[in-house]
């Protein structure tokens, strides 16, 4: 049998396969790289960077819940400029594709972030707009469209380096919002972030997190995520990077099938560390014994 | 630390009330794990329970090629680990943490655990033979105490309920002993409010004292920052660290008690 | 030990114990009402009728995702004509309190129901907002504040009979939608209905439901909804009907914790066809240990 | 229809490549359960799989008091079934559907089954003995033939590759014999496609069928709609009905086999 292409372009990136780590679940690639050759994903998308330092939210940060996890990392950090002094470089060298996730309160955070970046080594930046906007009272950017076109077009503003918007769930029309993230000039979106939860110790009688909500990832969520993916796909003509309790090549071929350009791996790197590279795999043997002679036929294949 | 490993279960017997003793082969991280690491397991299926569950090296048995962790159930993880039988495989992740720094300078110190958290410091037990006294504290069944006496000879024991040794808290039987004997350090695992009682004697006794810490995990090698704890930096402010990766074992007194 | 008081008041309804079944997984009470005494619920919530008979959804109409499952049933219902007939004196005569879930694609045929349904013995009414609006080119009225508003006022006006109004989760702003409810006159919410989902067979490359997308219940969205209870709950003074995902008495009194003065039980019907009355037992017993002396007690109960 | 039991595994075993017999002590339920019926099992643990799994009986051991289903491996939830060992308690409700409609005043019956479609048909064959000619289909390996054989002595094979019996579907070798004799009523179970050719040679033959069809179920009694398949109403337009409750046995005829 041929080899299928994996590779896949994706908001003016070539990435040689659609696979990525989702951001906060990966660190800064230095643990996982101990199991394997970072430069085997398609991307390495590190954890949400802010500008300043972040100490993030009091313990407990995680539970379990049924196929799923809550967490409220509350995005600790230690901000953009030791991320480029400290940690992109031990990236780059290991030839990993870097996309970084940035957060910020306010609009010009965000721009902030992306001058600093322009000038490095990374790929492309993706745009977390799920932080809190202070500007709006506190309501996430991600949750308004008029928010989302607004930060992106600034964002874009700011830099020649591809930007892909990551979007809430915790929406009534994820078309619309992307929609906005395509108008600003997004050059991708990836869908979806994770669904606010909460879950409730009866014996204390307290929420587990210590932040009382957190956000819901893991299998759980997959039906939710793909029928996000498949109505972007459908409807609007901007590369989804789909993503959402895959755990294995299965969940990421159905992402593909619905209409993404490439998946991320979140959740499931906590379960088998060599998820990413196990899915790499997989997809290929199934393009292989499907027929697809490239990942990129195998996009929104539905029957 | 390398990829997850496929181990053969040996043995998975109940040896108290609720408490497994599951012996692993597994010569190759025999050799490497330190007292006070941990592994984190998959019990369960495909997507339940979907995380690992962080269980500590209990000890090595270098001969036979096995390593020994010694589990409560508690909920559905433990309960699905509780569940395997010999020969079944296992996907173990580890040895994970930190452990417990052990250092030739120490030529007294004393080991302190409270239920399950005994577990863990049964190979430190072995590191230190004669050098420690053991202070092993339970409500009421005990277990492990032989373990314990075959690799240090000096086993204190301490009951909630009186059916053996001391009656009352371990931490009292240590406050006693740390009045009249001078340690080198203190090593303790339990249960939190333990652990600051721990904590507290050896500040007042002016001995150093390190404590396994626990927090829910995720990915248990230091990459999600779900499992922090607070700890006091250098400074005096507050900080997060991983309890994962750069714990479980930490010095007591850079822990933030009341947090 | 003292007995404790099982019972509560909502929605102008005093119920027996706080615990119903979903709309939508008993049927009318005929099949489950074979394993148990049907007045042993709080309340049973019959499936969603419509003003004329719906044929429903083509097959398959449900699949099993991690811990949860889609449907998509698509209200196949023999009219309210037929339900008040049939269905609804079959049901009296077994001593439930009923409470019927109407859909409607207009105002006015919520409208019309509510008018033949006001006569009968129907302890409520439930508006089930999660079906598509033709007025306003198919978008469900749940989705937007002012259209929940507006059908749960004019309901009202069609009658005396408590108006419950059952909440789509598939909002930005779930507050928001409750307070439209409450400001529209309704007596309580009910939430979570379904969360919009898909799932895809990687075989055949199409997806599993005959009608591509259906709602995800069960333990999987259980976080979601507890968090969506606990933000009404805090942030409303409405009596909510807290559903999505309860499989045991665990489960449920989580809920009650989180703010529902009352829970329904769906999806678990179908694992365990005793899981209400095994509830209620088990909601007694923890409010027993746990020192409350009534069930009302518990509500919002959260450390 | 009563609540679920609890009923005890005796057997639990492969029979062929990913087919297992199950038994089961159900002493009350043996007497009950009509030829066509089925058992809705909670396979996995509490939410894992979550939903029950249809399966249908497949013959009874009266005198043992014992009911045997047959399954195939298919996904997690009949996979978790297989796992389960002599003397485990198994969840099941039971039983549920229509089952066959059986009457005295059938002479002469054709009972046609392919692959684990055969299983349901073991006590029907009970039933009718030498008034029946089964009929059974496997791909390559067979099973349940004994069974069958005990039952009703004239049982016609096809395989599929040719290794037993027949070479070919086993609707061939029906469709043969309806052209040659005369049946009062023909009985199948087996994948859609292979239930619409035996519906289909029963039209021409001017013969009665039943069909016992498959759907995916959520509370398998009738209560959710979940498992509807479309038969055509008396004035020939299309209607839902579900599969639990309305059959799994439907008349060929009623069934709109393009939908
Ligand atoms: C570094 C470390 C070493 C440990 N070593 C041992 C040991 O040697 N023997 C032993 O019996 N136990 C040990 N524990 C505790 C053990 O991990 C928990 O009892 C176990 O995770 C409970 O899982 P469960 O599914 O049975 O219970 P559940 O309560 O159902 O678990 C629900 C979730 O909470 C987490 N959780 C519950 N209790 C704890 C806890 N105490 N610590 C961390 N996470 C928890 C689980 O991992 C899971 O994610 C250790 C914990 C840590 C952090
Ligand atoms: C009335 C009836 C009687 C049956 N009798 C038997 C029998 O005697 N022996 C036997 O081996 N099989 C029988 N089946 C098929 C059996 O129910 C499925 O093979 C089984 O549900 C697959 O579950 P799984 O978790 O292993 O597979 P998965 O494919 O993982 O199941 C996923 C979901 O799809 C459903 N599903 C998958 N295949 C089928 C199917 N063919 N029919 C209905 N639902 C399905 C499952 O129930 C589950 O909800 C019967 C089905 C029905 C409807
Ligand atoms: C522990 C944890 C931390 C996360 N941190 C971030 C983050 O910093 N920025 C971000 O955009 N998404 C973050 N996410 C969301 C993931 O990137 C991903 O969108 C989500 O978890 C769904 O994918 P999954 O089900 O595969 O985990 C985080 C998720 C987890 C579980
Ligand atoms: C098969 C099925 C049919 C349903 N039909 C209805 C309906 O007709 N009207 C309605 O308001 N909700 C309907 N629901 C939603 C449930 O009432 C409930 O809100 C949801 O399933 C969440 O609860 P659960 O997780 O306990 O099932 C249906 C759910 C299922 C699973
Ligand atoms: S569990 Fe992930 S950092 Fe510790
Ligand atoms: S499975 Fe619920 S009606 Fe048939």
């Amino acid at each position: 049998m041929n080899r299928v292409d994996m590779s896949v372009s994706i908001a003016g990136l070539k990435l040689k396969n659609p696979v990525m780590t989702a951001s906060g679940t990966f660190g800064f690639g230095e643990e996982y790289g101990e199991f394997y050759e970072l430069k085997r994903l398609g991307a390495v998308v590190v954890k949400g960077i802010t500008l300043k330092p972040r100490q993030g939210n009091p313990p407990p940060r995680t539970c379990e819940t049924p196929a799923g996890m809550l967490n409220s990392v509350g995005l600790q950090n230690p901000g953009v400029d030791y991320f480029l002094e400290k940690e992109l470089p031990r990236l780059l060298d290991k030839g990993a594709s870097v996309i970084v996730n940035i957060s910020g309160a306010t609009v010009d955070e965000y721009c902030a972030m992306m001058e600093k970046l322009e000038p490095s080594g990374v790929a492309a930046v993706e745009l977390n707009l799920s932080c809190p906007n202070v500007r709006e009272g506190g309501i996430a950017f991600g949750l308004r469209p008029d928010a989302v076109y607004d930060v992106t077009r600034r964002v874009k503003e700011c830099g020649d380096r591809p930007v892909i918007v990551k979007l809430s769930p915790n929406v009534t029309d994820i078309v619309e919002i992307a929609s906005a993230a395509k108008e600003g000039g997004g050059d991708a979106v990836s869908l979806i972030n994770t669904l606010l939860a909460m879950d409730i110790d009866i014996n204390t009688r307290k929420p587990v997190l210590g932040n009382t909500y957190g956000g819901l990832s893991g299998p759980a969520v997959k039906p939710v995520a793909l029928r996000m993916v498949h109505q972007v796909a459908e409807a609007l003509d901007i590369p989804v990077i789909g993503m959402g309790g895959i755990l294995d090549w299965r969940d990421a071929v159905q992402f593909i099938l619905a209409g993404a350009r490439a998946v991320a791996v979140g959740t499931a790197n906590f379960v088998n560390p060599l998820a990413p590279v196990d899915i790499i795999d997989g997809i290929e043997k199934y393009a292989m014994q499907q027929g697809f002679s490239s990942v990129e036929a195998m996009v929104g294949a539905l029957l | 630390m390398k990829g997850p490993k496929m181990l053969k279960v040996i043995e998975n017997k109940p040896i108290a009330g609720y408490v497994y003793s599951l012996k692993l082969h597994a010569p190759e991280l025999c050799e490497r794990v330190l007292p006070g690491q941990f592994f984190h397991i998959k019990c369960g299926g495909d997507k339940f329970p979907l995380l690992r569950r962080p269980i500590s090296l209990s000890y090595t048995l270098m001969e036979e090629g096995c390593m020994v962790l010694v589990y409560r159930v508690q909920g559905q993880g433990t309960k699905n680990l509780s569940s395997r039988r010999p020969g079944d495989p296992l996907d173990v992740l580890g040895p994970l943490g930190n452990g417990f720094e052990i250092t030739n300078r120490h030529q007294r110190v004393a080991i302190v655990g409270g239920g399950i958290g005994i577990a863990p410091l049964v190979e430190l037990a072995g590191v230190y033979g004669k050098r420690a006294v053991v202070f092993a504290g339970f409500r009421d069944e005990t277990f492990l105490i032989e373990g314990l006496q075959q690799r240090s000879p000096d086993v204190r024991i301490a009951t909630e309920d009186g059916s053996v040794g001391y009656k009352g808290f371990v931490t009292d039987i240590l406050a006693q002993h740390l009045k009249e004997h001078r340690f080198d350090v203190v090593f303790a695992c339990g249960p939190r409010p333990m652990l600051q009682r721990v904590a507290e004697a050896c500040r007042k006794a002016l001995v150093m004292c390190q404590v396994s810490l626990e927090q829910r995990m995720a990915c248990g090698v230091g990459a999600c920052l779900g499992c922090s704890c607070a700890v006091k930096d250098t400074d005096g402010s507050l900080q997060y660290v991983r309890v994962c990766k750069d714990g479980p074992v930490f010095w007591s007194e850079e822990v933030c008690w009341d947090e």
